[in-house]
């Protein structure tokens, strides 16, 4: 019998962790699963498991965050899975090019997608409807969202139009550059493109939410609370909590998810989710270990994956009548930000070692525009050139 | 300086369920000596307490030259306290010490102040004349050459004075001194019982003094107050304790460490029987109960076995100290433990297991009848 | 007091030459042995080894190392992150040492002269001590919820503009400095009273006879000079505690909003564990240390002055 | 000590401050507690307090039991911390002795290296001392959490500083009856510092309960979770603040046995530290 | 109890730069009573704690019945101390500190333990005849009724008492005890005196005991060891000492609280110059020096102004104290503070300021030639 450890980010994910791998040791009665302590969020996961590495002490199959898969490569802690694919044909178990991609560092193959979101807007649709909106059709333009947002605002009785929100990395703020069709960097690495027009533009948006959208400047836990609690209009999150969303409100009001309003036509927007990437270097475990990656990305693990948070399924197999087709009929929320996957492309993750703490650096400029102590222009000359500083020298 | 008397007036206090001390009345007079002297829990820090103001009584009252002062916070009653412990800031040098009072009461808090305290408006004379009584008082105290050293660079009879000095300091009404002497050694403590002495020759201030041994309350006092229990039982001239104990109890405590008591039937024409023999007792007249005689081991002698009217013992242990000596005897009628003091040179006669013959001095052994206080000619209890 | 007087040294040790000395210092080489390894090995020897690593680049998980002089430190120099943390933790400390000192101190002293509920407010005020402080830190952060926290809400309720505590780069410093506070008021009451507790009464009483019966008179007089020693345990504690700041900014704001809560040993955190940059990481920490140290010294020298003994 | 009306008004005044003070002190408790009992849903009503109900604190506090572990935790949390005391203690209580009356050599440098570490916060050794764990292997065990605290600085000094005023004549008497130097201090110091102990273990009990920053970054085993970094990790359980009332039926779970401990204990605490000469 | 000599041989002993022993040698014969005497810091607990084998002597030895003691440990000798504050085992009930001794001597550490240990095999009888000799050595002492007591619950004369049951319980061949009798309070100090004094009658074990307190060595011992500064100066039976103390300082130590000392010139034929008067001295003979009268107040009487061979003096103050009263007078002649005891009845007819005059008994006083002891006619200065 062998025994895979099994290692990934956000506790709660326990809610389909679980479940996949008691569903797989059933199938598959000579493996067993266990899971160690989750990480509270992806940047720390890899910190674990730097960690772990040096004392040898590392899992079998993680679930890394697309954005910090470069550094596990970069540290040496992952192998390309050529060995185990071996001849099969990873398109015709359904997983397309576009979903394999993203379990790509440098054109090599390291793990199968598990789980992808786009970031979606969650609408309070009572406070939209009496600010005189239809939650269903919000504008699709940032003007007129703004201008909504603000109507909510001025509610009264303690209400705030919207928040967009920062999180612990840089997904969003990548999120509002490809809005307006812009990259973080170049396509060869070597030169930032987040200071470009789109760039210039996205926090020139980031600053109009807060003067014109009735966003508070608070940070993200408080902001949810409220949202939660009903004083809040619109909430942009990734799609992945739509459970935990819905869980929260109860009946306290209507949710709804809607699609992004756009910068530009050809708006892109970062890919969040995860990769199932093998860590052992035991012959026999990366077997069993494939094994049970192919189950959780397969049909079987994305039928558990998507009802309990609100992630698409990187395996299109789960679309069919079987598993998810009638779910996401039922389920208008779960199905917003399938609709956005032909504008969805890799989450970048920036070369070099500094990755998580380019994330902090970008968050902590974003957050002097939400608080009003930098221009916008102020704020992205000043990241630009820190991002420079921290990004390898060779490039 | 003027002295003024102090008065109490049916003073009790309880702790909790404990009555500490019941129905105290006590004057003293303006210039007077007066100590109180019991066994230790008797109340007597409690009684010098309230008369401080420290703590108050549950009834009763406190005056001083027939002003009552129970409403007079403590430190404005003119009175000074030695603590047994001396209370000394530790912090302070001997000077400070001293002068603390004298600062606490005529300087304002910015006066106080270091450096410029000094300079402010009017207290420059203050400050001289703080100087000038702070070493009057060290000097009459011989203190003068330690006024810079704390208190914990002191010798105990050094540290008693500073205390001293600083009840002094302040010409106090009354001065109030609880056990000042109790932290000494032997020899310090005979030595500054004789300090206290001459300062109030000197001074003359009325004095409430506590002890709880007799010998310093019989060198010091004017007066002596006996206190058991929280009563009075006795007060009087420390020779008059001496010769007329008002029961045995108090009797027993002022004769520490021994004191000799025989258990006898009701007295008859004047005369007790102890084992047989009738011995004559001044202090049996009108008794009509059983009772104890006592007497001090220096009032009785030893006398060749067989004399009339002498009891036959037997020698078991004798303790020479200098001039006296003193004998352990056990009565062969069945007491032990009588003590008998004798002159050293008497006893280097006597060797253990010697049988001889006690002689008590009818003149001065007392009789306690049981169950009450000696008949005692016209004698107030408490003045 | 045990732990609070200066002075309580052993007396003094009998110089032997035979063999029963032999034996007693015999035994206490063997009783001292197995805590000076471990002091050795747990506590110094690691510290030592940060002092060693704070010349090199180790990286936590990269195997190779250099040794690169001083360039950790005069990196430091220029760290606009590092210095931000210095600023903060300075400020914080400046805060939070006054006054969770003279709130402590105050605390004791009222406690000290109730009669009545004096375990309730001795058990009211040390509370927070024990608090396992990130279930608290929740709590705290719903009580000081920009919008809908209780804090705010009496703020509204007395007319005051709610504050966006936590969420503001201007307050959350000062709101986490308040948190400190709150936890560390206790532990200074606690060892306040414990001082109190051996003033003889009677330096009181000849304080009320010499006409320093209350207020301040007698808190100068007698109280403050009394409590020196244990006031400079309680202070170099605090010191040491505040400086350490960590588990408030780890739970509450992770160093934002824009590192205006990182404090040196959130960024020692960060730099060490985060970023993996051990030989920087060490660099704060040998700096840090240093300075702990030092204010240490200076403080005992200042109260040395004024030091007596109770003998 | 004068019984005038105004004496009167202050004690009143101070029992008012002081309550103010409790209260201020007491509330995020109270806070805490109240939101315990609250439904997920009344949380933020918008009323001044959570509105607690039976209901929701059933909710509360099976999810708390539920999803995490608690008891698991807690457990560890009294394994962890009892070994922690006990190696603490044994370890601490002979060198403290020595140091205060024994004469060896290097003994004025070993204070000096007690004194030092004194005033070196605990984080700072703490890469060294994480590399070595890691290279043994010990990472994920209770070794890790339990060992690098197996010595106390503030303890030896403690109990030092509470054996030197233990009087010499009662050593001697205990070597002239035929005690050895460890006997005197198993039978004699040890049973005579329990005020000592008592005061330390509080100290070191609290801390080590209710320590994160060690446990988070030696431990990923879920079944070896102290009680605070369960709790961390229940936190974050969610991408917002999730289930408040359930995250504080937590905490009340995880800090109630230190407050008992304390009522239990606190005049052997307040004891422990004043205790001096006997 | 088989009592042992006890022989200690030119012990030096230095702290440091100070020597706070030198060369003492002193022989205590089997069964007897012998104290050190002498002020605080000369030496007493230092040579007491020598013998004990607590600390060791830089030269000299110590020996028991002709036998060196000084490679045996502490615990070997065969010696019991008794501590100034007792030294209790505090967390102990009085049972426990008493049987200390035996469990530590008699039973292995396993056979200790609380519950298996009288289980262990040799262990019961053991446990049996423990509790036997505690109980016995408890009842000898009187406190078989507080053996439960923690040290804490129990009053000093208690405390006292388990101390030297503990002491007592192991049939030592030597018992040292070092002002065991200093913390307790007068009344009781004196009560314990004699019972130390039976105990040493009943058991008869050589005894070194320690005082600073003439008086109780007085009491209790066969000879005394005066010591000063860490030398021998006297050793004698304590009428001995009364009677011929071999130096100024001696006297001094010994006369406390009031040694009389007048300064003269050399004396002329068993005379000596005070005043203008030629008062006869018995000690004078072969004096060729200046030197100092001294006397002790009882060795002194008051006499009318005008007697011959009286001394004119002015009378400052009386203290009484029972029978005897001490006078403080004046010498006109110059010499302030002489102090006399008389009988307390002759003491009320004088008043302060009253002149009169002072008569020396000459027999008694003594002449000490300056920088020198006194001729002492065929006496070693330690035997
Ligand atoms: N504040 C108090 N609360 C309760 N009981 C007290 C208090 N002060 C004194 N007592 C009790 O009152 C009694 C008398 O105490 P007090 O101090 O007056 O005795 P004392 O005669 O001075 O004794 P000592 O000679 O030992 O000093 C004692 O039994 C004491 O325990
Ligand atoms: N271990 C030591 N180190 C240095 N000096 C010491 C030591 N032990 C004793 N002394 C000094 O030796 C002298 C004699 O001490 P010792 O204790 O024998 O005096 P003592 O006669 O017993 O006095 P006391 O009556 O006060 O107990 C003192 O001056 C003391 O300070
Ligand atoms: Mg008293
Ligand atoms: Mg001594």
């Amino acid at each position: 019998e062998t025994n895979l450890e099994v290692f990934y980010a956000w506790p709660d994910h326990k809610v389909f962790h679980e479940p996949i791998a008691e569903a797989f040791t059933k199938a598959n009665p000579d493996v067993s699963i266990s899971f160690r302590a989750a990480a509270p969020s992806y940047d720390e996961a890899v910190q674990t498991l730097i960690r772990q590495g040096m004392a040898s002490q590392l899992p079998d199959v993680h679930y890394v965050g697309f954005n910090v898969m470069r550094t596990l490569v970069n540290r040496g802690l992952l192998d390309p899975i050529y060995d185990l694919v071996g001849e099969e044909d990873m398109i015709a178990e359904g997983y397309t090019k576009q979903v394999l991609a993203l379990g790509q560092v440098d054109g090599k193959q390291y793990g199968l997608p598990f789980a992808m979101s786009t970031p979606v807007v969650y609408c309070n649709a009572d406070l939209v409807a009496q600010a005189g909106g239809d939650a269903d059709h919000i504008p699709t333009n940032w003007n007129d969202f703004i201008a909504l947002s603000g109507k909510i605002a001025a509610l009264g009785d303690g209400t705030a139009g919207m928040y967009y929100e920062l999180g612990v990395d840089d997904w969003t703020t990548q999120n509002l550059v490809r809005n307006f069709g812009g990259q973080m960097m170049n396509d060869a690495e070597t030169e930032i493109a987040f200071d470009g027009p789109a760039g210039q533009a996205a926090v020139k948006l980031f600053e109009r939410f807060h003067t014109e959208g009735g966003q508070l400047p608070i940070d993200q836990r408080a902001a949810r609370q409220m949202f939660t609690a009903g004083k809040l209009g619109f909430y942009f999150a990734s799609a992945g909590g739509v459970r935990g969303m819905e869980k929260d409100i109860g009946d306290r009001f209507r949710l709804r998810t809607a699609q992004q309003p756009l910068g530009v036509e050809n708006a892109t927007m970062p890919t969040g989710g995860m990769v199932a990437v093998i860590l052992t270097k035991d012959p026999e475990k990366r077997v069993a270990a494939w094994k049970f990656i192919k189950f959780a990305t397969g049909p079987e693990g994305q039928s558990i994956v998507v009802p309990n948070t609100g992630y698409m399924p990187t395996n299109t197999l789960a679309l069919d009548k079987d598993h998810l087709g009638t779910f996401y009929e039922k389920n208008p929320n779960w199905f917003t930000s399938v609709k956005q996957t032909p504008r969805a492309r890799p989450w970048f993750s920036w070369p070099g070692d500094n990755g998580v703490e380019i994330g902090v650096v970008i968050r902590d400029e974003m957050t002097a525009i939400a608080n009003g102590t930098k221009k916008p222009d102020a704020a992205l000359a000043d990241m630009t050139s820190q991002v420079r500083a921290l990004l390898p020298k060779t490039n | 300086m003027a002295s003024h008397g102090l008065d109490i007036q049916s003073v009790s206090k309880r702790f909790g369920d404990v009555e500490v001390l019941s129905d105290i009345s006590l004057s003293v007079r303006a210039g007077e000596f007066v100590t109180l002297l019991g066994p230790s829990g008797c109340g007597k820090s409690t009684l010098l307490r309230i008369v401080a103001g420290l703590e108050h009584p549950d009834t009763g009252s406190i005056g001083i030259d027939d002003r009552s002062i129970d409403h007079v916070a403590p430190k404005d009653r003119g009175v000074a306290f030695v603590f047994q412990n001396y209370a000394l800031y530790p912090h302070l040098t001997a000077y400070q010490n001293i002068a603390a009072p004298l600062v606490m009461r005529e300087l304002t808090a910015m006066q106080r102040l270091p450096f410029i305290g000094r300079r402010l408006p009017g207290a420059a004379s203050v400050h001289v004349s703080i100087d000038e009584r702070v070493r009057k008082t060290a000097d009459k105290l011989q203190i003068g050459s330690l006024l810079h050293r704390r208190p914990g660079e002191l010798s105990g009879g050094q540290r008693q004075r500073v205390a001293v000095g600083r009840a002094l300091v302040r010409a106090p009404q009354l001065f109030l001194m609880d056990e000042p002497l109790a932290n000494l050694d032997a020899g310090l403590r005979i030595h500054m019982r004789s300090e206290i002495a001459r300062l109030h020759q000197e001074i003359g201030a009325t004095t409430l003094f506590v002890t709880h041994d007799q010998a310093e309350a019989a060198a010091l006092s004017d007066r002596v107050a006996v206190i058991f229990g929280g009563r009075i039982r006795q007060f009087a001239a420390p020779q008059e304790l001496y010769r007329d104990p008002v029961d045995l109890e108090v009797a027993r405590f002022l004769t520490q460490p021994f004191l000799n008591v025989l258990e006898t039937p009701v007295p008859i024409a004047g005369r007790v029987t102890i084992g047989g023999l009738h011995v004559a007792v001044r202090d049996t007249e009108g008794a009509a109960k059983p009772g104890k005689l006592a007497f001090r081991p220096e009032h009785a002698t030893l006398v060749a076995a067989g004399k009339p009217g002498a009891l036959p013992v037997i020698v078991k242990r004798i303790e020479h100290s200098g001039t006296d000596a003193h004998v352990f005897v056990d009565l062969q009628a069945g007491a032990t433990g009588l003590v008998v003091r004798i002159a050293s040179e008497e006893a280097s006669s006597l060797r253990p297991d010697a049988a001889t013959a006690l002689l008590i001095d009818s003149e001065r052994a007392w009789f306690f009848p049981n169950g009450g206080a000696r008949h005692l000619v016209g004698r107030a209890r408490a003045a | 007091m045990a732990i609070l007087t200066e002075n309580a040294g052993p007396s003094y040790f009998r110089p032997r030459s035979s063999a029963a000395a032999r034996e007693r210092s015999l035994a206490g080489t063997v009783l001292a042995l197995p805590a000076a390894l471990l002091l050795a090995a747990l506590l110094l020897g690691p510290s030592g080894l940060v002092l060693v690593l704070s010349f090199s680049d180790a990286s936590l998980g990269l195997s190779s190392v250099h040794f690169v002089g001083l360039s950790n430190y005069l990196r430091m120099l220029d760290d606009p992150g590092f210095a931000i943390s210095i600023r903060n933790t300075a400020l914080y400390v400046v805060i939070v040492v006054p006054l969770s000192i003279l709130l402590g101190l105050g605390a004791a002293l009222q406690i000290e002269r109730r009669t009545a509920l004096k375990g309730f407010y001795r058990t009211a005020y040390f509370l927070p001590v024990a608090a396992t402080l990130v279930a608290l830190a929740t709590a705290w952060e719903v009580i000081l919820h920009p919008t809908f926290g209780f804090a705010n809400a009496v703020l509204s309720r007395v007319g005051v503009e709610p504050a966006r505590f936590l969420s503001s780069p201007d307050s959350a410093l000062y709101a986490l400095a308040v948190i400190g506070v709150w936890q560390l008021i206790g532990f200074n009451m606690i060892l306040f009273l414990a001082g109190l507790s051996t003033i003889p009464r009677e330096l009181y009483e000849a304080a009320a006879i010499d006409g320093a019966d209350r207020g301040l008179n007698r808190f100068l007089l007698v109280t403050w000079p009394m409590l020196a020693p244990v006031t400079l345990f309680v202070t170099v504690m605090t010191v040491i505690r505040a400086f350490s700041v960590f588990e408030t900014v780890a739970v509450l704001t992770q160093g934002g909003p824009m590192k205006s809560t990182t404090v040196v040993l959130y960024t020692l955190y960060e730099e060490g564990f985060r970023y993996f940059r051990v030989g920087y990481a060490s660099a704060i920490a040998v700096s840090f240390f240093a300075f702990v140290l030092l204010l240490s010294l200076v403080q005992t020298r200042a109260s040395d002055r004024n030091r007596w003994s109770t003998r | 000590m004068s019984r005038q009306f105004p004496a009167y008004l202050a004690s009143l005044s101070a029992h008012g401050v002081l309550m103010a003070g409790a209260i201020i002190m007491v509330f995020p408790f109270f806070w805490m507690l109240l939101a315990s009992f609250t439904a997920q849903s009344e949380i933020f009503n918008g009323g001044l307090l959570p509105s607690p109900s039976f209901v929701g604190a059933i909710e509360n506090y099976t999810t708390a039991l539920t999803a995490i572990p608690l008891f698991r935790f807690m457990l560890n949390g009294v394994i962890v911390c009892g070994a922690i005391l006990v190696l603490q203690i044994l370890i601490a209580v002979p060198c403290g002795y020595a140091l205060a009356k024994l004469p060896f050599p290097g003994r004025p440098l070993l204070f000096s290296a007690v004194l030092l570490g004194l005033l070196i916060p605990i984080q700072i050794p703490t890469i060294p001392l994480y590399i070595a764990i890691a290279n043994l292997g010990l990472l994920d065990s209770y070794a890790a959490l339990i060992l690098p605290w197996a010595i106390s600085v503030f303890a030896i000094f403690l109990f030092r500083q509470f054996f030197a005023s233990f009087p010499d004549d009662v050593l001697d008497a205990a070597r002239l009856d035929g005690f050895s130097e460890f006997s005197i201090v198993w039978r004699i110091v040890l049973p005579s510092a329990w005020p000592a102990i008592a005061a330390f273990s509080i100290f070191s009990i609290v801390s080590h309960w209710n320590d994160l920053y060690w446990p988070l970054v030696v431990i990923t085993d879920p079944d070896l979770m102290t009680p605070p970094l369960g709790i961390a990790y229940f936190r974050q359980a969610g991408e917002g603040a999730g289930h408040v009332g359930a995250l504080m039926a937590g905490g009340v779970l995880v800090t109630a046995p230190l407050i008992v401990l304390f009522l239990f204990t606190q005049r052997h605490f307040v004891r422990g530290l004043t205790l001096a000469r006997h």
